[in-house]
C-alpha cells in the first residue's frame, strides 16, 4: 500500500502539520501559563488573535487559487478608518451597524479591483497588489489622516466581553467561517478553487471559468479583509491608518504555517486559521517563557523560520531515505 | 510591419525626465532658474544611489526566476550599517575591514536564504520574510547596548560629499555608476550573469546545457544578500549614524524600482540599467510629491497608480487561450 | 466576579477586592515584593532600547531593597493587536502595575481599564492617553517644542523663510508638538513656512527630506525639527554646505553634539539648540508606581492633564552653545545614540508629587 | 441521439513563428470513427484543439451539422457535444479521481453542495468499464498524482466520456495504455460507435488505426494530405502518405567500403546493462564515426536512455567512454566529457524562449569566453554557426521566440555544434521541422559522422532512421528487441521491430 504516502496524507489533511504545531505551542503555553485555558484568558487572547485568523481566511482563499494578495492590511486600514470617522466614539449602533455593511461593501470593491487586474489584465498577483496596498493605505489615510476617532466603547464591550456559554465569541466566529468555508469547498465553486489553483491550463480545457474563478478569490480575499477590518476595529475600539499594514506578512506566514503552499491548489482554510492561532500562541510562549527582552525578536523569528522549513526538512530527510 | 517598441528601461528614464521638467512648472518647483534644476536633479539622483544599490540585489533575485524575490533586504542594510558603524568607530583605517564584514555577513544571511530555498524548496516569500524577522531579532540583540561607534571621515567624504567643492556632483553618484558598470559586467559579460538568465526562463533547458542550477541559486541569493550588505555600508556612509529602523524603508521601494525598471517579475530577463532607472523615477516621484506639499494619502495612492500603470504597461501575462 | 469599582474612585494604593479564583491576578493589598509590567509595541528606536534599559537599571535598586521583583518586559515590535495582547499577558501575570507606552491614541482603552479594573496601577509614559483611571508621566511635549521653536524664531529676529520637519502626523506626541510650534509662530507674523514635512521620525528620511528642501529652497533662513531627525538634517546640511547654514534646531542625542563640535570647526559662528527628550521618564514613571504600590499618597494638586492624573516631568537639560561643553562631558563616555536624559532621583519624585 | 457532422475546413493555426496548421480538414460523423493520422507535429492535437475551443484559429472554418459556428471557449465546445482526451491529459493532479471526472458537472443536492456520494457511485460506474485492467487501489478517492500514467489515461477517457458528448477526441488515448486496457477502449468504442457518437481517433498505431478506424485523415506537416475510407487504403500506402517526402533529399547510403572502413573505426562508447526506471538493461557499443539509430514506438525509454548517458537522469550500469568508466551526475560532467544532448522538447528543455539567439547559442559555452565575456568572438562564433546551418533569423540579438520551429531547432543543435562534441544524443531532432530543413540536418548529420563523431540518433521517423543510420537498434518496453544493419535495416523490419514482433532481422 505505498498509495497511503505522506504526499497523500499532507494533501487530504493540510492541516495536518499545523495542527501538531499548535498542540505542541498549546502545550508549552499552557506549562508556562497554567491559567492559560481559563475563560478570561482564553478570550482575551482570541479577541486578539480573530482579525488575523479572518485575515487568513481571505489570504488563504487567494493562495488556493495560485495567487497572493499583499494588499490586505490596505483594506483591513480602509475599514477601519470608514468605521472610525463615519462613527465615531458617540455613535449608535444602529450607525455601527449601517457602516459595516459599507465596510463590508469597500472590502469587496477592494477585492474586486485586485481581481480585475489579475484575472482579466493578466497582471502578476504579488506585484499588482503590492501596489494596490498603496491605493489602499493612501485612501485610508485620506479618510483618517491622524490617529484618531473610533467606534463606541460600548459596542467594543460586545465584542471583547461576549462569551456565549462560557466560550470566547472568536470561537463561534470561526465556527460559522469554517462551517461557511465547508460548504463552500463542497459546492462546484470549491472544486473550481483547487482545479485553477492545480492546474490552470487543465482547469481551463475542462471549461472551469477560470478567469471567473481567480477573480472571486481577491473578491473572497476582500470581504475577508473586511470582516478582519472589523474585528481588529471592535478590538481597538479607534481609528488608525495604518492598523492593518503589519498584518498583511502575518496572514501569509500563517497561511503557509498552516500547510497551503504559495504554489496553490493544496491546502484549506482550517490550517490558515490554525496557523493564525500558532503564531498568537507562539507570541504568548515567548511573552511567558522570561526569554531576556534583547532576545525575544530573535528567538520568535527563529521559531517561525524553523516552522516554515519544517515540512522541507522533512521532505529532504524522506526523499534522503528513499 | 514592426509594432514600434519601447525598451522598458528608457520608458522609465523618459518618464523621468518628463517628471522632472514637469516639476520645474509647480509652485514650489525650480521655475526658471537653471543652476537650481540641476541642483535639484543632482540631489534626486544622489538620493536614488541608496534605493538603486539596495535593489542590486533585488534585481538579480528576480532575474533568478521561480518567484525569486528577496524580503530580508531591509534588515540587512541595518545589520550592516550597525556593524560598519561599531567597526570603523571612526578610524580610517578600519573602513576596508567594515566593508568586508558587511559584504560578508550579507552574504551569509543571503546563503541561508539560499538553502531554504534551494534544498528546503521554501518559497522564496516565506524565506526571505521569516530571515527579516530573524535579522531584526539579531540587530536588537546587537543593538540594545546602544551601539557605540563612528563612521570614518573618508566614508563621509568619500560617500555622502562631493567630488570637489568646484565639481559639484556628489561622490555617491560616482560610485554608483562604478556600481552600475560592475553590476552591468556581472549580469551581461559574465557567465554567472548568462547562468542567471538561463535559470531564470527555463531551468530545465539551463541544467540540461550545462548550468548547474542549484549552484546559481545558492549563489545569487548569497550574492544578494552581499548587496544588501553593501547597501548598509553605503547607508551609514551617508547618514553617519545608524539607528534600528534604517533599512526598512528601503525594502518595498527597491522592489518597486525593480519592476519599474522593466525586470520581468517572473524572471529571465531584465537589466540592472533598468533598475537604475526605477530607482530615480521613484526618487523623483517621491520628491515631486514632497514638493508638491501632498499629504502623505495622495503620495502613497500616486505611487501605487504609477506602479499599476507600469506593470499594465509590461507586465502582462500570457493568457490561457492563445 | 468582576471587579464593581467605579474607576474614578480608584485609590490605586488600596485596589478593590476581588474574588480569589486562581486565573486572576492577586490584588489584595499586599506588601512588597511587587511586580511591575512594562508594555512597548516598537522596538525600533534608540529612544526605546535606551528606556528599556534604563527601566531594567533603576529596577535593580527597588530589588535590592526588597521593594520588586524582576520586571516583566513585552516589548516587541508589534501592532495594536500586538500591543493589546501584551498587556493582556501582563495581567494574565499578575502584575501590580503597569508601565505602557502606547502605540495608539485610543486603541488600549479598553484594555487598559480592564487592568485598572483589576486594580492594577496603569501608567501612560512619554505619550498621555486620556483614560480614567490611567495616570500619565511624561515632559509637556507642547512646551517641549515651545521651547526651540521659540530660540529660532528669536534666532531669525522674527523674520524669515523656514521649513519644518514633524514626526508622524497624526501622533499624539508630534500633534502636541506642532500646535506648540504653530503657537510661537503665531507670534512672528513675518516668519514664514515655506513647506512642512514628515521625516518618519527619522535619520535617513529626515536627511532625505531635508536634502529636498535645500535643493527647492536654496536661500533657506531656518527649520524647525525634532528628535532623530534632526542629525539627519543637519547631515544634509553639511553635505549640501550653503554659503550660509540656515539657523536650526538640533536635538539632544550625543551624536548630534558631537556633529555640533565638528561643524565648529569650519563654522564657529555656527548656533543651534537641543532639547532633551528624555527616555528616563520611564524610570521615573517607574519609581512613582513603586511608591503608590507602597501607599504613599500623591499630591493630586501636583497633577495635571485632561483626568488630573498627568504627572509632568521637567525637561531635564537644554544645550545651546553656551552649555555645549557640558553637553559634550556627559557624552564622553556614552554611545552616540545617547539621548541626553534625566531620572527623577527617588526622594525628587517624592518631593515633587506626594504628600509628605 | 440524433445524428451529428463536423467538419473542419482550411484551418490555419499559428503560434507564434511556428505554423502548426496549414490547411487542416477533418470531417466526422455520428456513427464512425476517423483516424487523424500523421507524423509528429504534423498538428493532429493542434487540430483537436481547434475543434474544442481550447485555442483561437487564425483562419478557415468550423461546420457543426453543417452551420457555421466559431468556439470562444472549451465551454462553447462542450456545450455543443465535444469532448477531448487530451494528449498532454487535462487533470489536475492534487484532486482526485472523481473530482478530476466531474470537475464542472459534480452532481449537486438540493442545498447546492456536492454529492460525494452520488459521484463517488457514478465514477466506479465509469470505472467499471475498465474493470479488472487496473489496479485495484485505484478508486474515486484516489489522488491523481498517485496514479500511474496508463491509470491517469484512462481517467482522462473516463473524464471525458462522462460528459456524453456526440463528438470524442481521442488524442493519443492509447499511447500509455497496455493491450488489455487497449481491448477495453476498442470495445467501448465500438459501442459508442453504435449508439451514433461521432469519434476522432488520434494514434501512431498502424495495427490499432485499421482495427478501429472507418475512414482516416493524414495530415502532413500542418496540411491534410488524404482523406478516405480505411478499406480503401493499405497500411503501406497509408505510411507513405504520412511520410512521404517532397523528393528534396535523397538518403545516400554509405557506400560499402566506407562502411567496412566504418567497421574498422576505434570503439568510442560501451554501455552494459544500463537500467533505469524504463529501462531494463540496456548493451550498447558505439563505435566514433558511427551514427546508431534508435527505433520503435514512443515512450519505449529511448529518452530516457539519452537522458541517462548525459547525466540528467540517474541509473545503473556500466558506461564506458573511450574505455574509461564513467557515471555523470549532472549534464555538466557529460558536456566536459565532450557529450552533447538534444532534448526531444525544444520549448521546455532546449530553449531559453525569451532570450536571444546569441545567448541561446552560447549557454552551453560561456566559460570559453573569459571574463569579461569576449563578447566579439562570442558573435563571430555564434554567427559563424548560423551561416553554417543557414539560419533564417532577423539578427542575432532577436529572441528565439521570433524564430519559425526548424530554425528554433537548428539553434538547439548549433549550440553544441559551437562545443565540437565527440558524441551527438539526439532525441527526436527532427519532429516538427519542415521538409527544406531536414534535409539540411540530414546533411549536418553526414558530415558529422564522417569528422568521426559518434551520433545516437533517437527519432520517431522511420525513413530518417533507415535512410540516414549505420544500424539501427529498436527498443520495446525498456529493452532492445532488434538490431537491424545492412541488408536488414529496411523500413519494413523496423515497422514490425516497433510493434514488438521481433520477427525483424535479429542480425
Ligand atoms: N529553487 C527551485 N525551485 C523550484 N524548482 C527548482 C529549483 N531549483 C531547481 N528546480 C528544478 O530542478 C530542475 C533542475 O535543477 P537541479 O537542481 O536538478 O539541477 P542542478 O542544480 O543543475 O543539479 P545538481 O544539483 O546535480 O548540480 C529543474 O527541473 C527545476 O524545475
Ligand atoms: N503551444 C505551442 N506553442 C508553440 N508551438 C506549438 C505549440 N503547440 C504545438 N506547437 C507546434 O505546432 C506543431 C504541431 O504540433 P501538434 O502538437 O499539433 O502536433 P501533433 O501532430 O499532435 O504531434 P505529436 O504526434 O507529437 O503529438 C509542432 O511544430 C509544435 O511544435
Ligand atoms: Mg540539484
Ligand atoms: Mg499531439
Amino acid at each position: 500500500m505505498k498509495r497511503f504516502s505522506w504526499d497523500e496524507m499532507m494533501n487530504r489533511y493540510p492541516a495536518f502539520f499545523a495542527i501538531i504545531l499548535l498542540v505542541v505551542a498549546l502545550t508549552i503555553n499552557f506549562i508556562l501559563q497554567p491559567n492559560m485555558f481559563a475563560r478570561d484568558t482564553l478570550n482575551s487572547n482570541m479577541r486578539v488573535f480573530l482579525p488575523i485568523i479572518l485575515l487568513s481566511v481571505g489570504q488563504a482563499i487567494v493562495i488556493l487559487g495560485g495567487g497572493i494578495d499583499i494588499s490586505v492590511g490596505g483594506i483591513v486600514s480602509i475599514v477601519n478608518t470608514i468605521l472610525a470617522t463615519q462613527v465615531g466614539l458617540n455613535g449608535s449602533p444602529e450607525k455601527m451597524w449601517t457602516f459595516v455593511f459599507v465596510s463590508i461593501g469597500a472590502g469587496i470593491l477592494a477585492g474586486a479591483i485586485n481581481g480585475f487586474f489579475i484575472a482579466f489584465l493578466r497582471l502578476q498577483p504579488i506585484i499588482t497588489t503590492y501596489a494596490t496596498s498603496f491605493l489602499y493605505v493612501g485612501f485610508a489615510l485620506f479618510i483618517l489622516p491622524n490617529p484618531g476617532g473610533g467606534i463606541p466603547a460600548e459596542i467594543a464591550n460586545v465584542y471583547r466581553n461576549t462569551t456565549p456559554l462560557g466560550l470566547p465569541l472568536a470561537f463561534y466566529v470561526i465556527g460559522v467561517v469554517l462551517l461557511v468555508w465547508m460548504y463552500i469547498r463542497s459546492t462546484r465553486y470549491g472544486n473550481y478553487l483547487y482545479a485553477v489553483g492545480g492546474n490552470a491550463e487543465a482547469a481551463y480545457e475542462t471549461a472551469v471559468p477560470v478567469t471567473w474563478v481567480l477573480f472571486s478569490t481577491y473578491v473572497a480575499s476582500g470581504f475577508m479583509s473586511a470582516l478582519a477590518g472589523i474585528a481588529i476595529t471592535m478590538l481597538s475600539g479607534s481609528g488608525n491608518a495604518e492598523i492593518g499594514v503589519p498584518m498583511t506578512l502575518t496572514s501569509i506566514t500563517a497561511v503557509v504555517i498552516g500547510g497551503t503552499a504559495l504554489s496553490g491548489g493544496v491546502g484549506g482554510v482550517a490550517g490558515p486559521v490554525v496557523g493564525a492561532i500558532t503564531l498568537g500562541i507562539i507570541q504568548n510562549i515567548i511573552s511567558f517563557s522570561r526569554i531576556d527582552t534583547w532576545w525575544e525578536t530573535f528567538v520568535k523569528a527563529s521559531i517561525i523560520v524553523v516552522a516554515l522549513a519544517a515540512p522541507g526538512i522533512i521532505n529532504l530527510l524522506r526523499r534522503k531515505k528513499v | 510591419m514592426r509594432k514600434f517598441s519601447i525598451s522598458p528601461p528608457v520608458a522609465a528614464i523618459l518618464l523621468a525626465i518628463v517628471l522632472f521638467l514637469l516639476s520645474g512648472f509647480l509652485p514650489n518647483g525650480y521655475g526658471s532658474d537653471i543652476n537650481v534644476a540641476i541642483a535639484q536633479a543632482t540631489n534626486i539622483v544622489r538620493l536614488a544611489v541608496f534605493l538603486g544599490v539596495i535593489a542590486a540585489g533585488q534585481t538579480l533575485v528576480i532575474i533568478s526566476g521561480f518567484e525569486g524575490i528577496d524580503l530580508s533586504a531591509g534588515s540587512v542594510v541595518t545589520l550592516t550599517a550597525i556593524l560598519t558603524y561599531v567597526t570603523v568607530k571612526g578610524e580610517d583605517d578600519k573602513v576596508l575591514l567594515a566593508l568586508l564584514i558587511s559584504l560578508v555577513v550579507g552574504a551569509l544571511i543571503g546563503f541561508v536564504n539560499g538553502l531554504g530555498i534551494t534544498f528546503l524548496k521554501i518559497s522564496p516569500f516565506v524565506m526571505t520574510l521569516g530571515m527579516s524577522g530573524v535579522v531584526t531579532g539579531l540587530i536588537i540583540i546587537i543593538n540594545h547596548g546602544n551601539v557605540s561607534g563612528k563612521v570614518a571621515p573618508i566614508m563621509t567624504r568619500l560617500i555622502a560629499r562631493p567630488l570637489s567643492p568646484d565639481i559639484p556632483i556628489p561622490n555617491a553618484i560616482i560610485i554608483w555608476i562604478i556600481f552600475g558598470f560592475l553590476m552591468w559586467l556581472l549580469l551581461e559579460r559574465s557567465t554567472f550573469g548568462k547562468h542567471l538568465f538561463a535559470i531564470g526562463v527555463n531551468r530545465v533547458t539551463a541544467k540540461l546545457s550545462g548550468v548547474n542550477v542549484t549552484a546559481t541559486n545558492l549563489a545569487v541569493y548569497t550574492l544578494a544578500g552581499a548587496l544588501a550588505g553593501f547597501g548598509g555600508f553605503l547607508v551609514v556612509g551617508n547618514t553617519g549614524v545608524v539607528f534600528i529602523a534604517l533599512g526598512q524603508p528601503f525594502l518595498f521601494p527597491s522592489i518597486a524600482a525593480v519592476a519599474v525598471g522593466g525586470t520581468l517579475l517572473s524572471g529571465g530577463k531584465g537589466s540592472y540599467w533598468g533598475t537604475m532607472a526605477g530607482a530615480i523615477v521613484l526618487t523623483l516621484i517621491t520628491s515631486l510629491l514632497t514638493t508638491m506639499q501632498m499629504p502623505d494619502s495622495v503620495r502613497r495612492m500616486v505611487l501605487g497608480a504609477t506602479l499599476l500603470v507600469m506593470i499594465s504597461i509590461y507586465g502582462r501575462q500570457r493568457g490561457f487561450r492563445q | 466576579g468582576t471587579p464593581a469599582t467605579p474607576t474614578t474612585a480608584v485609590q490605586p494604593t488600596q485596589p478593590p477586592q476581588t474574588g480569589q479564583q486562581p486565573t486572576q491576578p492577586p490584588v489584595e493589598s499586599k506588601g512588597p515584593p511587587f511586580t511591575i509590567g512594562i508594555s512597548n509595541p516598537f522596538i525600533s528606536s534608540e529612544y526605546r532600547t535606551q528606556m528599556i534599559a534604563e527601566l531594567i537599571e533603576v529596577n535593580k535598586e527597588y530589588m535590592a531593597k526588597g521593594l520588586t521583583t524582576e520586571l516583566v518586559i513585552e516589548s516587541a515590535d508589534t501592532d495594536v493587536a500586538g500591543q493589546i495582547q501584551q498587556l493582556q499577558n501582563l495581567m494574565a501575570k499578575g502584575v501590580d502595575a503597569i508601565l505602557v507606552n502606547p502605540s495608539d491614541v485610543n486603541g488600549l482603552n479598553a484594555t487598559l481599564q480592564e487592568a485598572v479594573n483589576k486594580g492594577i496601577i496603569v501608567i501612560s509614559v512619554d505619550q498621555e492617553l486620556n483614560v480614567p483611571g490611567v495616570y500619565n508621566v511624561g515632559i509637556d511635549q507642547k512646551e517641549w517644542a515651545k521651547t526651540s521653536a521659540k530660540w529660532l524664531a528669536e534666532k531669525l529676529g522674527g523674520k524669515g523663510n523656514i521649513v519644518l520637519i514633524e514626526g508622524f502626523p497624526g501622533h499624539p506626541a508630534n500633534v502636541a508638538r506642532m500646535e506648540g510650534v504653530d503657537e510661537v509662530l503665531a507670534q512672528y507674523p513675518d516668519i514664514k513656512v515655506l513647506a512642512k514635512d514628515t521625516g518618519k521620525w527619522d535619520e535617513a528620511t529626515g536627511q532625505q527630506v531635508m536634502s529636498n528642501f535645500l535643493a527647492a529652497y536654496p536661500n533657506l533662513d531656518g527649520y524647525w525639527t525634532q528628535d532623530g531627525m534632526a542629525i539627519g538634517a543637519l547631515q544634509a546640511v553639511i553635505a549640501a554646505n550653503p554659503a550660509k547654514f540656515p539657523a536650526l534646531v538640533g536635538e539632544g542625542r550625543c551624536q548630534f553634539l558631537k556633529l555640533w563640535e565638528q561643524v565648529l570647526k569650519d563654522r564657529p559662528d555656527f548656533e543651534t539648540i537641543a532639547v532633551a527628550n528624555p527616555p528616563g521618564v520611564s524610570p521615573t514613571g517607574l519609581r512613582i508606581a513603586v511608591n503608590m504600590l507602597l501607599g504613599k499618597q500623591v499630591d493630586k494638586s501636583k497633577l495635571g492633564g485632561a483626568n488630573g492624573l498627568s504627572f509632568v516631568i521637567p525637561v531635564p537639560i537644554i544645550i545651546t552653545k553656551d552649555n555645549l561643553q557640558q553637553g559634550l562631558d556627559i557624552c564622553k563616555d556614552k554611545p552616540d545614540a545617547y539621548l541626553l536624559d534625566g531620572i527623577m532621583t527617588d526622594q525628587e519624585v517624592l518631593d515633587a508629587f506626594f504628600l509628605k | 441521439m440524433s445524428g451529428v457532422s463536423l467538419s473542419a475546413r482550411n484551418i490555419v493555426k499559428r503560434y507564434g513563428g511556428v505554423v502548426a496548421l496549414s490547411d487542416g480538414n477533418l470531417d466526422v460523423h455520428s456513427g464512425e470513427v476517423v483516424a487523424l493520422i500523421g507524423a509528429n507535429g504534423s498538428g493532429k492535437s493542434t487540430m483537436s484543439k481547434v475543434i474544442n475551443g481550447v485555442v483561437v484559429l487564425d483562419g478557415g472554418q468550423l461546420l457543426l451539422d453543417g452551420k457555421p459556428v466559431r468556439f470562444s471557449s472549451p465551454q462553447a465546445a462542450r456545450k455543443m457535444g465535444i469532448a477531448t482526451v487530451f494528449q498532454e491529459l487535462s487533470l489536475v493532479s492534487k484532486m482526485t479521481v472523481a473530482d478530476n471526472i466531474w470537475l464542472t458537472r459534480e452532481p449537486l443536492k438540493p442545498n447546492g453542495m456536492v454529492d460525494r456520494k452520488a459521484m463517488r457511485e457514478k465514477t466506479e460506474a465509469l470505472l467499471d468499464l475498465f474493470s479488472g485492467t487496473f489496479k485495484a487501489d485505484l478508486k474515486p478517492d484516489t489522488l491523481v498524482s498517485a496514479l500511474h500514467p496508463d491509470e491517469k489515461q484512462i481517467v482522462e477517457i473516463l473524464k471525458a466520456v462522462s460528459l456524453n458528448p456526440r463528438i470524442l477526441i481521442l488524442d493519443e488515448a492509447t499511447a500509455s495504455l497496455d493491450s488489455r486496457q487497449v481491448e477495453r477502449l476498442f470495445e467501448l468504442v465500438k459501442r459508442w460507435k453504435e449508439e451514433g457518437k461521432a469519434i476522432v481517433f488520434v494514434s501512431h498505431r498502424m495495427e490499432e488505426i485499421f482495427r478501429i478506424a472507418d475512414r482516416y485523415s493524414v495530415l502532413r506537416n500542418g496540411k491534410t494530405v488524404g482523406e478516405g475510407h480505411i478499406k480503401d487504403i493499405t497500411e503501406k500506402e497509408l505510411i507513405q502518405l504520412m511520410t512521404e517526402k517532397e523528393k528534396v533529399f535523397q538518403f545516400k547510403k554509405a557506400s560499402v567500403e566506407e562502411e567496412s572502413s566504418g567497421l574498422q573505426q576505434p570503439v568510442y562508447l560501451e554501455i552494459e546493462n544500463l537500467t533505469t526506471e524504463t529501462l531494463r538493461g540496456i548493451d550498447i557499443t558505439v563505435k566514433q564515426g558511427e551514427l546508431l539509430g534508435i527505433g520503435g514506438l514512443q515512450g519505449q525509454g529511448q529518452r530516457d536512455l539519452l537522458l541517462a548517458l548525459f547525466g540528467d537522469i540517474p541509473y545503473q550500469g556500466t558506461v564506458r567512454i573511450k574505455g574509461e568508466v564513467v557515471k555523470f551526475k549532472h549534464p555538466r560532467q557529460a558536456m566536459k566529457k565532450k557529450l552533447a544532448l538534444v532534448p526531444g522538447d525544444r520549448a521546455k528543455e532546449g530553449l531559453l524562449y525569451i532570450r536571444s539567439i546569441l545567448e541561446n547559442f552560447l549557454l552551453p559555452s560561456w566559460q570559453k569566453y573569459g571574463f569579461p565575456l569576449k563578447m566579439k568572438h562570442a558573435r563571430r562564433d555564434a554567427l559563424a554557426v548560423s551561416e553554417r546551418l543557414s539560419l533564417v533569423m532577423s539578427g542575432l540579438m532577436a529572441p528565439v521566440s521570433s524564430l519559425s520551429g526548424g530554425n528554433a531547432q537548428k539553434v538547439v543543435i548549433g549550440k553544441w555544434l559551437l562545443r565540437d562534441p565527440d558524441c551527438y544524443l539526439l532525441d527526436d531532432p527532427t519532429k516538427g521541422v519542415d521538409v527544406h530543413t531536414k534535409a539540411e540536418f540530414y546533411t549536418l548529420l553526414t558530415e558529422l559522422s564522417q569528422q568521426g563523431k559518434s551520433i545516437l540518433f533517437y527519432s520517431s521517423d522511420d525513413d530518417e532512421l533507415v535512410g540516414l543510420c549505420d544500424r539501427v537498434i529498436v527498443l520495446h518496453d525498456g529493452k532492445i528487441c532488434a538490431e537491424l544493419k545492412g541488408a536488414s535495416l529496411t523500413k519494413e523490419n523496423l515497422i514490425a521491430a516497433s510493434m514488438g514482433v521481433s520477427n525483424g532481422g535479429e542480425a
